[in-house]
């Protein structure tokens, strides 16, 4: 992988950023606590829980490299992928075998999705395609609290939630959300070596680019479809487990969508590691911010920031971090 | 079939450039502002105008705004709640520190209030394309329903963070806004400002910086080389746009609802008028009205179906199913027409005129 | 016809030791040359030569790393897209560059926007002085249709255009700016020879009517022996030739090069 | 409107400006517009045109040459020629150089007003051969900026150098004008004669004038008509309705865009007075068949049906006859699903009155437009008489004769059944050709036109047969003319080309050319193969169809005492297209029937023996030049000859 020089740059300099600005807020307000361990600790909770925000941004990312879908409906999978495990869970299936079955419905909403949306709008401007899995985003939303119910549901996966300390003490971190960050890792690295390595994978890539590149490769546009679909349905429940074990399974779940957008723009559209630096930067800035600026400026600013970052990145890279470049051509 | 273009013929330019050419088009539109001015106020009831017409007018107006970023000018947005959420405060807070200006000023100056702000919120447009931009427009979305939310100077330090529109009159004793407003009043403000922003938007389309913007949505490069100042024109579509949804935010706030709150702007609201536009049909401005009242009316009735079906279902089922249908329902209407109502309704004029002949 | 009135002034565009690069891949390699006011001014070469690249640098949509542009005696480094426009730069592109979405008319309407000068204000209100000036440009694109006997499609929407007609709209489009130099990229590329004829017999009245200066770039050579008055020869970068027609014909390393492969 | 028209054009003109000058006079479809002119614009426009013209020295009794599409300049030169007393002389606009050439020696012209670089550019290519042609005027400069001939002038600097001329000479144009009256010549027309070099017919101010009003007062023509002159300039049809008739009754006239537009000013236009030769008609309606192929099938079935129920209904109720109330309900439903959409889109939907002339209408066309409603009349007429001789009377129209005799018009046929004329607008003369003159128009001022035909005894119509000199006798006596039974084979789709003989024979007998597509979708049909044309000539079952048609010819004769004599009785069907390479036919397509008699002999003489067929081997050209030897054996089939009708003969008596 060949990162560019300015992108090295661009990251150096944000971090400096995130060490330099809530440290002149601490020197600054007196009302803000700061010393360097409780730095990190806000700083490494960020990390971890970007970590969950690159899950979900990976499922989009999948998607809109094998297939230039802008995903809306990855927030909904993520949902009903949760909703899916817990109901079955709660039929009396042991959690293996949910987890199993649950995989199976993700392939069969992967193939339903692909023969009754995506076959007939073969060709259709992006637009269209995107307006079509907000479509699917509702039509899940409904379909999963139908079947399921819609209130909040326990999913439990045996981990402790209880906070562990490190270094000596001085800093607090969640086992589980280390837990989360190794699984989301694990999923990082299978997928790259996936898109990397396998035929399949490379075919994937070439499908992005071109059509008729992937048919010659030997593998019919709608497998790859059904394919993407199917490990962005995986995606999702791997992150729809996580985030439900850690808020519970509701229709909140869904909005996290809205989240892993301002981490996609920063990691750019097409790229998995894009997603994960993404997630990283987004999520640490986003607590160092919460709680070093937020409180000057009238708290609440989760909802935001990131936004505000991604969209300060972009004027500088409009193609997000590991973005294609833009070669403009007349 | 109805149409009689024979004899139909242009002698000048004026004629040539009207907004309507052919005759039957000019007497259907005669008839739909009849019924429209004349006999949905006399007969509709309030249930009708309150409910149905009100909300129909002014997302309707909202889906222009959009369309003309969205569908004329190429860039996509996810923001319109926030500038709807900037009118409608910048008019409370333009009502309640000038408590004589008048109502028409109020609105409009919240809608230029609103236009600034798509104008700051615009200027990213020049380097970010695409989604890329979509997402960006989230940011504004979200940063503005905050600013409204979390800054009490906005909502003039109410404690519930609502605002609450006060009465406010036209033609010296007609209330239009507060509790002592007819809904016919309020009806006949909403439908004159509906209508006359539709012309502009007609007028604004099909002009000088209307062709830029198509041109600037078709190909930005070809574009710029012929002379199109990129930036300016994106910022004149954001501004404009905003210009739109800060009107139909104002107007929302003032005259449908009455009081309101930032959440009634929050992302879901762009996405429904963007469901609005795209639905509707892109580059279209009747399909901004198509769209808005294919929105509104649907789950209008699907609301009603169950009960007109004889079913009982507990409320929250009907709720989730409501979401089930809708969203399958727009899958459906793209598969079936891409290309909105707006294309569909220029397909049967074409098949109307060209009539017996097939298509 | 006679054509010995034509009258071909001084030199309006000069290009000195261009060159220009993409990161490793060098396009152009120091090309020097200069256009003269009135002159139909010809760029020929293989694929890939540059040709379209050097329209690029002329209009300012690409910026050269060396190298000087004088422009009506003004000496600059580069050229700006916009300025470029605004002074008189007109161009059509290879691959037709049409606004799809739009008809003939409004097309060749987009090409007045610079001369266009209503605010948005009087664009919304529309009647009045922007209704004006809207029938004061649709007079002047009806005679660039006129010009270019394209009355039959002026309201199809291009997208449903033939292509050779999609190739008159665009330079119909690059007309209404009425430049004073027309940059031509590939006007007759896929055309039959009766769309060639006619094609060229627009060129030849554009620069004789309205003593527009022309730089073309073209692959048919009997089109560009015929039209040029200069014609410069590039290969993957490099200039290989540059003077009128008949010299560029019998210039053994054009022949070698070029010429020389069947065309 | 006076009973008599004023007596000159620019009187005409003048008369118009006083009474409607604010009236549109004329539009032009230019730069996406209608540009339009009222009366007082034109009247201004000519005025400055026809001191322009005096200043170039254009004299009472001098020629202007007129060559270019319909184009509003190019009318106004007429007239103001005709301010000047002098003549006008329309050319045909795509004759080549040498075709003009001819008529511009002939004809003295010494001024030429043309529209464009094409025809400046022919003009100057013959001007050698054309030393009288002083100046030319073009009214379209582009691509001429370059030419520095002294003798060529812009229209617009012409019309400039008039408007002084006018200061300079005050009443100098209405003293021209004054000194001219309805005897003095109005207008030069050539015809195509089809021998020998084209013929100048002079026609004098009367002639035009009372003509254009005479058919004006017959059909009800009004000022408020719009009429699209598409029509070639020198054509005596063009002058009449665009020009004349435009300038007696002030109705408005509009020229098209150019030729590939005309079907859409058409529309736009929506004329109400129209006129076309045959051919356009039937390619309009090929086009509607052809378009409503791909409709779909419920829009196809709806159209069908409706357009039987036209067929049916629709020429009655034109007529005003009675239909029974349903019937007429069912029309009204048609009117507005097809027949009102259909009229529209094809830019007939304001018609009053439509004319055809100038070759025989297919029966099947004539009653497709009748029945929608369209009031398409044929007339008969000539350029030596300003068009007008025969007009069919509202209600009285038929497919296969021209109508009863213009207002005015003294019709006579002579024994041979060569039609005579006397009338108003019979003509001067034939510029410099004495000759020609009095071989055409007797000294009691009768003119023979060359074409034989006979009035209908039922309906007292004109019917036209032939040309007169080829019509003949079967040795009975019967008169035979083969054109006129040709023309109703051919109507029949299956039909390509047919070849009567039978002058001075006992009987007359046909080859027939099927025709491929036709009969080939007829056989397909039927799951009849067929390897090629002659394979489907030589199949029984084409015989059996094609004996249908002749047999269905035969009847319809048998009805006209006259030529019922002359029904087919056997035929073939050519086992070979007749054929241009072969010079079977003129490069326009017309048989030469002597060369086609002389060619297959071995099958005529069979025709006119008892044999039922007959060995025939040809010489045959193939496209690619390379030359072949056909062989076949063709059949002789033998028709249905019915007697002839009794009733009219006893009428005859």
């Amino acid at each position: 992988m060949r990162i560019e020089r300015d992108i090295i740059y661009i990251i150096l300099a944000f971090i400096v950023l995130m060490v330099v600005v809530p440290w002149t807020a601490g020197q600054l307000s007196d009302q803000i606590f700061f010393n360097w361990p409780f730095f990190f600790e806000v700083a490494i909770g960020g990390l971890l829980s970007g970590v969950m925000y690159s899950l979900i941004a990976l499922g989009f990312v999948l998607i809109f490299k094998a297939s230039g879908v802008f995903n809306f409906s990855q927030g909904a999978i993520v949902l009903f992928a949760a909703l899916t495990l817990v109901g079955l869970h709660g039929l009396g299936l042991p959690m293996w075998l949910a987890i199993v079955a649950t995989m199976g419905v993700m392939f069969l909403l992967a193939v339903s999705i692909e023969r009754l949306v995506l076959s007939k709008l073969v060709n259709q401007e992006p637009i269209i395609l995107f307006m079509a899995t907000i479509g699917i985003a509702y039509f899940l939303d409904g379909f999963g609290q139908t079947l399921w119910g819609s209130e909040v549901k326990v999913l439990s996966l045996g981990i402790s939630e209880a906070p562990g300390f490190y270094f000596d003490g001085q800093i607090l971190i969640n086992d589980f959300d280390l837990f989360a960050a190794g699984i989301a890792a694990v999923m990082v690295v299978g997928l790259s070596i996936f898109f990397q390595y396998t035929r399949i994978g490379r075919a994937l890539r070439a499908v992005a680019d071109d059509h008729q590149a992937a048919l010659s490769v030997g593998i019919p546009l709608k497998h790859i479809w059904i394919i993407v679909w199917t490990v962005a349905g995986l995606v999702g429940l791997v992150a729809g487990m996580m985030w439900g074990s850690k808020m519970g399974v509701q229709f909140a779940l869904s909005l996290i969508a809205l989240k892993a957008l301002p981490v996609l723009i920063l990691g750019g559209f097409t790229s998995v590691p894009g997603a994960i630096i993404g997630g990283l930067i987004i999520g640490a800035g986003e607590k160092l911010a919460e709680v070093f600026l937020a409180p000057m400026i009238g708290g609440g600013i989760e909802e935001w920031f990131a936004y505000m970052l991604a969209l300060l990145f972009l004027v500088f890279r409009p193609q997000g971090l590991f973005g294609e470049k833009i070669i403009e051509r007349v | 079939m109805i149409y009689r273009e024979a004899g139909v013929y242009k002698t000048t330019y004026r004629a040539d450039h009207a907004i309507f050419t052919i005759p039957q088009d000019r007497w259907s539109m005669i008839g739909i502002f009849a019924i429209a001015f004349l006999l949905i106020p006399a007969v509709g009831s309030e249930y009708w105008l309150g409910a149905i017409m009100l909300p129909f007018l002014i997302l309707a107006l909202a889906a222009l705004g959009l369309n003309i970023l969205t569908g004329y000018c190429g860039q996509l947005s996810l923001g319109t709640g926030g500038f709807m959420a900037t009118g409608a405060f910048s008019a409370y807070k333009l009502a309640t520190s000038f408590p004589d200006m008048h109502i028409v000023l109020v609105i409009f100056g919240a809608g230029l209030i609103a236009a600034a702000v798509g104008i700051l919120f615009g200027i990213p447009s020049l380097r970010i394309k695409g989604f890329y931009l979509a997402v960006a427009t989230l940011a504004s979305q979200f940063f503005l329903i905050w600013m409204f939310d979390k800054f009490g100077w906005f909502t003039n330090y109410s404690a519930s963070g609502v605002i609450s529109a006060p009465p406010m009159t036209i033609f010296g004793d007609v209330f239009i806004t507060g509790p002592e407003a007819s809904l016919v009043a309020k009806y006949m403000f909403t439908l004159s400002v509906v209508v006359l922003l539709a012309l502009v938007a007609k007028n604004l389309v099909r002009s000088n910086i209307g062709r830029e913007w198509r041109a600037v949505r078709d190909m930005d490069i070809a574009a710029e080389i012929i002379g199109i100042p990129m930036l300016r024109t994106k910022l004149k579509a954001f501004a404009v746009s905003s210009f739109f949804c800060g009107v139909a935010g104002a107007l929302w706030a003032f005259l449908y609802t009455g009081s309101v709150e930032p959440l009634a702007f929050d992302v879901n609201r762009s996405f429904q008028v963007l469901f609005m536009i795209i639905i509707g049909g892109l580059g279209s401005i009747m399909g901004a009205f198509l769209g808005a009242a294919f929105i509104i009316l649907l789950p209008i009735l699907l609301n009603n179906l169950p009960t007109m079906l004889g079913l009982n279902i507990r409320t929250d089922m009907i709720s989730h199913m409501e979401y089930m249908i809708f969203g399958a329902l727009i899958v459906f209407f793209l598969i079936v027409e891409p290309h909105g109502l707006a294309r569909l309704w220029s397909l049967l004029k074409e098949k109307l005129r060209l009539w017996p002949f097939p298509h | 016809m006679d054509m010995n009135e034509r009258k071909i002034g001084d030199v309006i565009l000069a290009l000195d030791n261009i060159s220009l690069s993409f990161g490793a891949m060098k396009v152009l390699d120091d090309i020097s040359f200069d256009v003269r006011q009135g002159e139909i001014r010809s760029i020929i070469g293989p694929n890939g030569a540059g040709k379209s690249s050097m329209l690029n640098v002329i209009n300012g949509f690409y910026h050269p790393q060396e190298g000087s542009i004088t422009f009506r005696g003004e000496k600059r480094k580069e050229m700006d897209v916009h300025k470029a426009a605004a002074s008189g730069i007109a161009r059509t592109f290879q691959n037709i560059a049409l606004f799809k979405g739009m008809s003939t008319l409004d097309n060749i309407m987009t090409g007045r926007n610079l001369k266009m000068k209503c605010n948005i204000f009087q664009q919304g209100w529309y009647w009045g002085k922007a209704q004006k000036e809207e029938i004061e440009h649709r007079q002047k694109v009806e005679e660039i249709i006129d010009f270019l006997e394209i009355q039959n499609i002026r309201k199809t929407p291009v997208g449903r255009l033939p292509y050779g007609f999609q190739k008159r709209v665009e330079l119909g489009r690059a007309l209404a700016a009425e430049p004073d130099i027309l940059l031509l990229d590939e006007p007759m590329a896929g055309m039959n020879v009766e769309e060639k004829e006619d094609m060229s017999r627009f060129i030849l009245d554009i620069n004789d009517e309205f003593g527009t200066t022309i730089i073309l770039i073209e692959h048919d050579m009997g089109v560009v022996m015929d039209l040029s008055d200069r014609v410069v020869v590039l290969d993957y970068g490099l200039q290989l030739a540059d003077g009128p027609p008949d010299e560029v014909r019998s210039n053994q390393t054009v022949i070698d090069a070029y010429l020389g492969v069947s065309h | 409107m006076s009973n008599k028209p004023h007596d000159t054009f620019p009187r005409l003109l003048a008369s118009h400006v006083k009474l409607r000058p604010n009236h549109t006079a004329m539009r032009e479809k230019d730069l996406g517009i209608w540009q339009s002119w009222t009366w007082s614009q034109v009247s201004k426009e000519v005025q400055t045109l026809a001191g322009g013209l005096a200043s170039l020295g254009l004299k009472r009794g001098e020629k202007l040459a007129i060559i270019g599409d319909n184009r509003p300049r190019l009318y106004w030169g007429m007239t103001a020629a005709q301010t000047l007393g002098a003549i006008p002389v329309p050319l045909y606009q795509d004759s080549v150089a040498d075709e003009m050439a001819y008529i511009l020696d002939n004809a003295d012209a010494k001024i030429a007003l043309v529209e464009d670089q094409e025809q400046v550019d022919k003009l100057l290519e013959i001007r050698d051969r054309c030393p009288q042609i002083e100046h030319i005027i073009f009214d379209d400069p582009r691509g001429l900026r370059h030419y520095d001939q002294p003798f060529l002038h812009n229209f617009e600097d012409i019309q400039r150098q008039g408007q002084e001329y006018n200061q300079q000479h005050g009443d100098y144009l209405n003293n021209e004008m004054a000194q001219s009256d309805g005897d003095e010549i109005a207008i030069m027309l050539y015809t195509s004669g089809t021998t020998g070099q084209p013929k100048g017919v002079v026609l004098t101010n009367d002639n035009v004038i009372i003509t254009a009003h005479n058919g004006i007062v017959r059909e009800g023509l009004t000022a408020d008509e719009d009429v699209l002159a598409y029509l070639p300039m020198a054509w005596v049809g063009d002058n009449l309705f665009s020009y004349a008739q435009s300038l007696v009754a002030g109705f408005c006239v509009s020229c098209p865009e150019n030729g590939s537009t005309v079907t859409n000013d058409l529309r736009e236009i929506g004329p109400t007075y129209y006129f076309a030769p045959p051919r356009v008609y039937e390619n309009i309606l090929t086009q509607v068949m052809i378009r409503m192929e791909d409709a779909g099938k419920l829009k196809r079935s709806m159209f069908h049906y409706f357009m039987e129920h036209a067929r049916k209904n629709g020429v009655k109720i034109l007529n005003g006859e009675k239909v029974s109330v349903t019937d007429s309900l069912l029309y009204k439903l048609g009117s507005f699903l097809v027949y009102g959409p259909l009229k529209d889109a094809l830019g007939l939907g304001r018609i009053k009155l439509a004319y055809t002339a100038g070759e025989a209408i297919g029966p099947e066309i004539f009653e497709f437009y009748r029945s929608l409603g369209i009031n398409i009349k044929q007339l008969y007429g000539q350029t030596e008489c300003m068009v007008f001789l025969c007009v069919q009377p509202d209600g009285e129209v038929f497919a296969d004769t021209v109508g009863t005799p213009a207002i005015d018009v003294e019709i006579k046929i002579d024994d041979n059944g060569e039609i005579l004329y006397r009338s108003p607008g019979v003509f001067h003369s034939y510029y410099k050709n004495p000759e020609s003159t009095a071989s055409t128009k007797t000294a009691d001022g009768w003119v023979l036109t060359g074409d034989a035909g006979f009035f209908d005894e039922q309906n007292g119509h004109l019917k036209i047969i032939d040309r007169a000199k080829d019509v003949g006798k079967l040795n009975n006596g019967t008169m035979f003319a083969p054109k006129y039974i040709e023309n109703k084979l051919k109507f029949y789709s299956f039909i390509k080309e047919a070849v009567l003989f039978g002058n001075e024979r006992d009987h007359s007998c046909a080859f027939i050319n099927i025709d491929i597509e036709a009969v080939g979708n007829w056989a397909e049909r039927r799951n009849l193969a067929y390897s090629g044309y002659i394979d489907l000539a030589a199949q029984s079952e084409v015989y059996g169809l094609i004996k249908e048609c002749v047999n269905k010819v035969n009847k319809d004769l048998s009805k006209d005492s006259r030529l019922g004599g002359s029904q087919i009785h056997r035929f073939i069907i050519l086992h070979k297209e007749l054929d241009a390479d072969d010079g079977e036919l003129t490069r326009t397509r017309k048989v030469k029937r002597n060369f086609v008699g002389d060619r297959y002999k071995v099958l005529i003489d069979a025709l006119y023996s008892n044999l039922d067929e007959c060995h025939v081997k040809t010489q045959v050209t193939f496209e690619d030049g390379r030359t072949g030897l056909l062989e076949a054996d063709v059949k002789i089939s033998n028709a249905e000859v019915y007697s002839i009708d009794n009733l009219t003969a006893a009428s005859e008596v």
